[in-house]
């Protein structure tokens, strides 16, 4: 009987005192944030979103040497790189940031943030830090496609202008090899054949390996 | 084993002689879609009014290939998808993981990422506690406790979010060392931290822990002795909620785990708060000291994390491992996490496999909630905290 | 008797009968619908401070709108009813369960001048017409052709039904010191200050100091009945949000779902209202004759009764959910006898008095 | 045609269809459900003869006690799910004799009602309230039938908590073979 009635005032107690927790904390201040009003980019102190959150890839062309370690490193394949070699004939010899002569251009760079999981392989991969995560968080959007992000400089006919240029170094490389070749044959009817006929070969099949790049 | 399990559970259950009534059974599906099964678990339960005769349960709605996806990646790119594996405490799953890469490849990381790894871990942990005991006082039906304590949870993402990047997968382990040095303010957060956890904990005990009707919920139900948590190689605080004093972290220390001083909670019979030792408020009484220790952990880890040195500079620029096979286990938050590990001296694992805790665990779920009702059963559920993402893999 | 009919005499001496019946019926679901607003925003509102959020706060200034927003959200939802279901039972239930909880707001005297049905046994009428609830919920949970649903509503009715026994018992103890069931009366005795309201005995002088902790037992246990009967938390296993899914009407959507938590919160109006009259003067005011005009007495019904909603409302995001054994436990062993004991008590006050 | 006839016919068309409902409804939810509003037109004429008392326990007894049980009945003994709840056919005979049966009861009913003597002198005064009245001739005059009744419901609740007693007798000293075979873990396909 003791004992029943131990229980029922302990139950009613500890209610009692869970009350008392609730009702302290009715009066504290919020913790929350109303949150479009208060950016967490704009919160202050440790409330606010560190720089080195990984968030939205953004990708830096100028520093990019199309390496395609990021391609290599991520592991959704989320990254497609398409490069094409700068042709010397091509009138536009632009620069990296630090000053270094551009070997390819950036004929396509896609980022699929539908795949994108974040991980931050790609910046750490990355050689010359080109790639990185930007605290740019709002990227939602209606239409999937809109999640593929293009960050080549270079719109469609840029790219087949890029091309073009390069397909017409090649076939003047070709000619001139070509023309090359004629004159070592005429010269190896003079002189000695065999050294002069690897190279020629060499020359064509560098120039094969182009056109095909180019095609793709 | 079964009939070991009929003895000693006794005491709340709630044992009907189904031959005396032909009542018909009902067969209630709880899940894929229900509130409480903490992720995509199917039950398929058969009830005798409300009281639980049968359960299946039916895993593999979370399923991702885990394991052949790794076999496809190289030994960095596996990282993330370990994080992927228990969501909840992503640094957790990534230590064991790192240390067999580390032990196959014979990196030797140094002291400082050592201790740095540890207090992770340990943030890591109380996180994921948190959210266990607070989703676990959802189950029974109490939301506030909820919001309170993902307030506090907030406080570990945000440390772990500034040492890492990101909130809740975190990639932040590799092997040789952590992916980012530490930020200036490391030690002051976490110290903030740890007294704000120490204060929620103790309203928590008020409001929730010690409340009557969340004990009477929890007392003396889903019974797990100690010979059959064993017997199921149950592991983390669903064995020591039972009774067995095993824990990773103590029995086998692993990185730098034997320089810190701290107890391993266990509820051994006899010993007693509440309930008895093996059931539903002891489980979750060893989380509840658990996140006590860590804070412990974290306060010794302050002192011995060396100021200078470097925690990136171990990392290999090419990793390279040999040709050979390792098992590494760690204490994850919900027990007893391994790789095993075979490599064929190419960049990418031949086989990686893991022994998931949240799915060894969850076995003993069929046999410890036969007669009790189904409102226990959720209850059961809760208590044993599982993460579907590590169960179905 | 006079004194109840008062309005309807004036308004049916302008217009005829059934007018008049018709305007008096409204007066109480005006109340009842503004009430549901109110008390919808002060649920939000309340669970958020308690969970260190500021709740709505978008709809209007400091989100006023937001139950107004609600209701225009439940009105256009699409009315699902499931293939399996039993479509008549499946459709009547809402109104059944309003109908209960309408039909227990007919009596409730608002102030000494006005009640929309002076009937003398009210506190039996109220009793009575709560069993509507019932049927309402096996019917909805039933016709639902879900195994939720209808263990939800199993248990909805085991409880309901129980809950009825500790719940008359309280009522019957008042009512015996009382000398009468007519709500209005009860409240009348009740005049003159807050020490003659009955959970402090009654009006009864100071010799009455010994029934005190009685009575004050016999309202606690009052209270939690009230909570069992309105399936609020502690004791919302018909619900059971983490085990039923929404319990017996999981299968509701739009309209009829809004009839459903129309009637949950009229509900818990009803019973709040209960317990102003029969523990805490009714519409009388605490301080004696102090505001204590037939329009004051209004304000003091609906104050004292707002304040037990918002009580309900702080414990129910204060607790967790009990196990339906466990709420029968607490029925049949700790309620019950403690009203019995308090009603002896009671009972031998009212015969002293 | 004042109010208070209007009022009348409403409830009588209420008992009259729901109770037609009630019997010819194939479905023995529906019909309980029926039946729930036969009892409450019921309740509505008892309340018009100002027996408001009778008519508050009618709804208090019958809807809130008996019919739950009726559905309650229903719904427990029969199969819950997968099989319907409906009444099975009738045969031809069992239509005649059913008719036959309710001819001569409405015979019965009629011959009754037009040979008995009605009081039809008017109440001169309403009373206040009956509830007072019964409350004085259940305890003076009635005293015994209501004591008898009292200890009829107390043996029948005690019976009541006896039965439900009884499976927790049994499972003390139940046979744990048949208990352990029902917990094995089964593997269904």
């Amino acid at each position: 009987m003791i004992n029943y009635l131990k229980n029922i005032i302990k139950g009613f107690s500890t209610i009692l005192v869970g009350m008392k927790v609730t009702f302290i904390n009715l009066f504290r201040p919020n913790v929350t944030v109303q949150y479009p009003n208060v950016h967490p980019l704009v919160r202050a102190g440790s409330d606010k979103m560190p720089d080195n959150a990984r968030n939205k890839l953004n990708v830096i062309i100028p520093k990019c040497t199309g390496c395609k370690s990021c391609e290599k490193a991520c592991p959704v394949n989320c990254i497609t790189i398409e490069t094409t070699k700068v042709a010397s004939i091509d009138t536009e010899k632009p620069l990296m940031e630090d000053g270094k002569k551009r070997v390819f251009w950036l004929s396509q760079f896609d980022i699929d943030f539908a795949k994108c999981c974040f991980c931050g392989l790609c910046t750490i991969a990355c050689p010359t830090s080109a790639i990185v995560h930007s605290t740019d968080f709002e990227y939602s959007c209606y239409d999937r496609n809109e999640l593929l992000v293009h960050f080549s400089p270079f719109n469609k006919e840029q790219v087949a202008e890029k091309k073009r240029i390069l397909a017409e170094e090649v076939k003047q490389k070709a000619e001139k090899a070509l023309a090359d070749k004629q004159a070592a044959e005429k010269a190896a009817q003079e002189q000695n054949i065999t050294d002069s006929k690897i190279k020629s070969s060499d020359d064509q099949t560098s120039a094969n390996q182009n056109i095909q790049n180019n095609s793709n | 084993m079964e009939n070991n399990l009929e003895n000693t559970t006794n005491n709340n259950k709630i044992n009907i002689e189904y031959s005396q009534f032909d009542s018909e059974r009902m067969r209630l599906n709880a899940g894929p879609q229900h509130p409480s099964t903490h992720g995509v678990l199917r039950l398929e339960v058969e009830l005798d009014g409300e009281i639980v005769t049968d359960i299946i349960p039916h895993l593999g709605y979370l399923h991702r290939c885990f394991e052949k996806h790794c076999e496809n990646s190289n030994y960095n790119q596996i990282v993330p998808f370990v994080d992927r594996l228990d969501y909840v405490s992503a640094i957790n799953n990534e230590f064991p993981y790192v240390m067999a890469v580390e032990k196959l490849a014979g990196i030797e990381v140094s002291e400082k990422v050592q201790i740095l790894r540890a207090m992770c871990a340990e943030i890591n942990r109380i996180a994921n506690h948190l959210l266990a005991i607070s989703a676990f006082g959802l189950d029974s039906g109490a939301f506030t406790p909820l919001l309170f304590l993902f307030r506090e949870r907030e406080f570990a993402l945000g440390i772990l979010e500034k040492l890492s990047g990101a909130r809740l997968l975190y990639n932040y382990f590799c092997p040789g060392g952590v992916r980012y040095e530490i930020y200036s303010d490391f030690k002051k957060d976490v110290k903030v931290f740890i007294d704000s956890v120490r204060l929620a904990m103790k309203e928590m005990e008020d409001l929730l822990i010690f409340n009557d009707i969340f004990i009477k919920r929890t007392e003396k139900i889903g019974l797990l002795p100690k010979e059959v948590a064993i017997n199921f190689a149950c592991s983390g605080p669903v064995a020591r909620g039972s009774g067995i004093n095993f824990d990773i972290r103590k029995s086998a220390p692993y990185s730098s785990y034997d320089k810190f001083d701290f107890d391993i909670p266990v509820v051994e019979p006899g010993k007693e708060v509440v309930g008895v030792s093996g059931d539903c408020w002891s489980r979750n009484w060893v989380r509840v000291k658990e996140i006590e220790e860590s804070c412990k952990i974290l306060e010794q880890g302050i002192t011995l994390l060396p100021d200078e040195g470097s925690v990136t500079d171990g990392i290999p620029k090419k990793l390279k491992v040999p040709a050979g096979e390792v098992y590494c286990k760690a204490e994850n938050t919900k027990g007893e996490l391994g790789f095993y590990l075979v490599s064929n001296g190419s960049d990418k694992p031949e086989r990686v496999r893991a022994r998931a805790t949240s799915f060894v665990n969850l076995a003993i779920l069929p046999s410890i909630s036969k007669g009790y009702m189904f409102a226990d059963l959720i209850m059961i559920l809760g208590s044993i905290d599982i993460v579907l993402g590590e169960v179905d893999r | 008797m006079e004194n109840h009919q008062f309005l309807f005499n004036f308004i049916s001496e302008y217009t005829g009968d059934i007018l008049a019946g018709v305007l008096i019926a409204i007066i109480p679901l005006a109340l009842l619908l503004v009430y549901a607003l109110v008390a919808i925003y002060g649920e939000l509102k309340i669970a958020s401070f308690i969970q260190l959020k500021l709740g709505p706060m978008r709809t209007g200034k400091w989100g006023l709108l937001q139950p107004v927003a609600e209701v225009f959200k439940l009105l256009q939802k699409e009315d699902i009813t499931p293939d399996g279901a039993d479509k008549p039972l499946f459709n009547l239930a809402p109104f059944i369960i309003f109908l209960g909880c309408y039909a227990a707001l007919s009596v409730l005297p608002l102030s000494s001048h006005f009640a929309p049905s002076g009937l003398n046994i009210g506190l039996f009428f109220i009793i009575a017409i709560s069993s509507l609830a019932v049927l309402g919920i096996v019917m909805g949970g039933w016709a639902s052709n879900n195994k939720y649903s209808l263990i939800g509503a199993m248990r909805s009715v085991s409880q309901i039904i129980s809950y009825e026994i500790p719940a008359a018992m309280c009522i019957l103890g008042v009512a015996s010191m009382a000398h009468s069931l007519d709500m209005n009366v009860i409240s009348a005795q009740q005049q003159g200050g807050f020490w003659n309201w009955y959970v402090l005995g009654g009006p009864a002088g100071i010799s009455k100091i010994w029934l005190i902790p009685f009575t004050v037992v016999m309202f606690i246990v009052y209270f939690v009945t009230s909570l069992a009967e309105t399936n609020r938390t502690p004791f919302d296993v018909p619900e059971g949000e983490s085990e039923l899914v929404a319990g017996y009407h999981t299968e509701y959507s739009g309209m009829k779902f809004a009839f459903f938590y129309l009637a949950e919160y009229g509900n818990m109006f009803v019973v709040s209202a209960i317990m102003t009259v029969i523990f805490f003067g009714g519409w009388s005011s605490p301080f004696g004759d102090f505001l204590n005009s037939p329009i004051w007495q209004i304000f003091w019904f609906i104050a004292k009764s707002m304040f037990f909603v918002g009580l309900q409302i702080w414990l129910r995001w204060t607790l967790p959910r009990t196990r339906v054994d466990q709420l029968m436990y607490l029925c049949w062993k700790i309620l019950l006898p403690l009203s019995m004991v308090c009603f002896l008590a009671m009972a031998l006050g009212g015969m002293l008095y | 045609m004042n109010l208070e006839a209007v009022i009348f016919y409403l409830f009588a068309l209420i008992i009259v269809a729901s109770g037609g409902l009630v019997v010819l409804s194939k479905n023995i939810m529906h019909a309980a459900f029926a039946l729930m509003f036969t009892l409450f037109g019921l309740a509505g004429f008892y309340a018009m003869l100002l027996s408001d008392f009778l008519a508050v326990s009618q709804i208090m007894i019958y809807v809130g006690g008996i019919l739950v049980l009726i559905i309650f009945g229903v719904m427990l003994t029969s199969k819950i799910t997968g099989v319907e709840l409906k009444t099975g056919p009738i045969g031809k005979v069992n239509y005649l004799f059913g008719a036959a049966i309710s001819v001569i009861i409405a015979c019965g009913l009629s011959l009754l009602f037009t040979n008995s003597k009605w009081i039809e002198k008017p109440v001169d005064k309403i009373p206040d309230s009956s509830i007072n009245a019964i409350g004085y001739s259940l305890l003076t005059e009635y005293i015994l039938v209501f004591e008898v009744a009292a200890v009829l419901l107390l043996i029948a609740l005690i019976g009541a908590a006896l039965i439900a007693h009884k499976d927790q007798i049994i499972d003390s000293d139940a046979s744990s073979n048949e208990i352990s075979t029902n917990n094995d873990i089964k593997i269904k396909e």
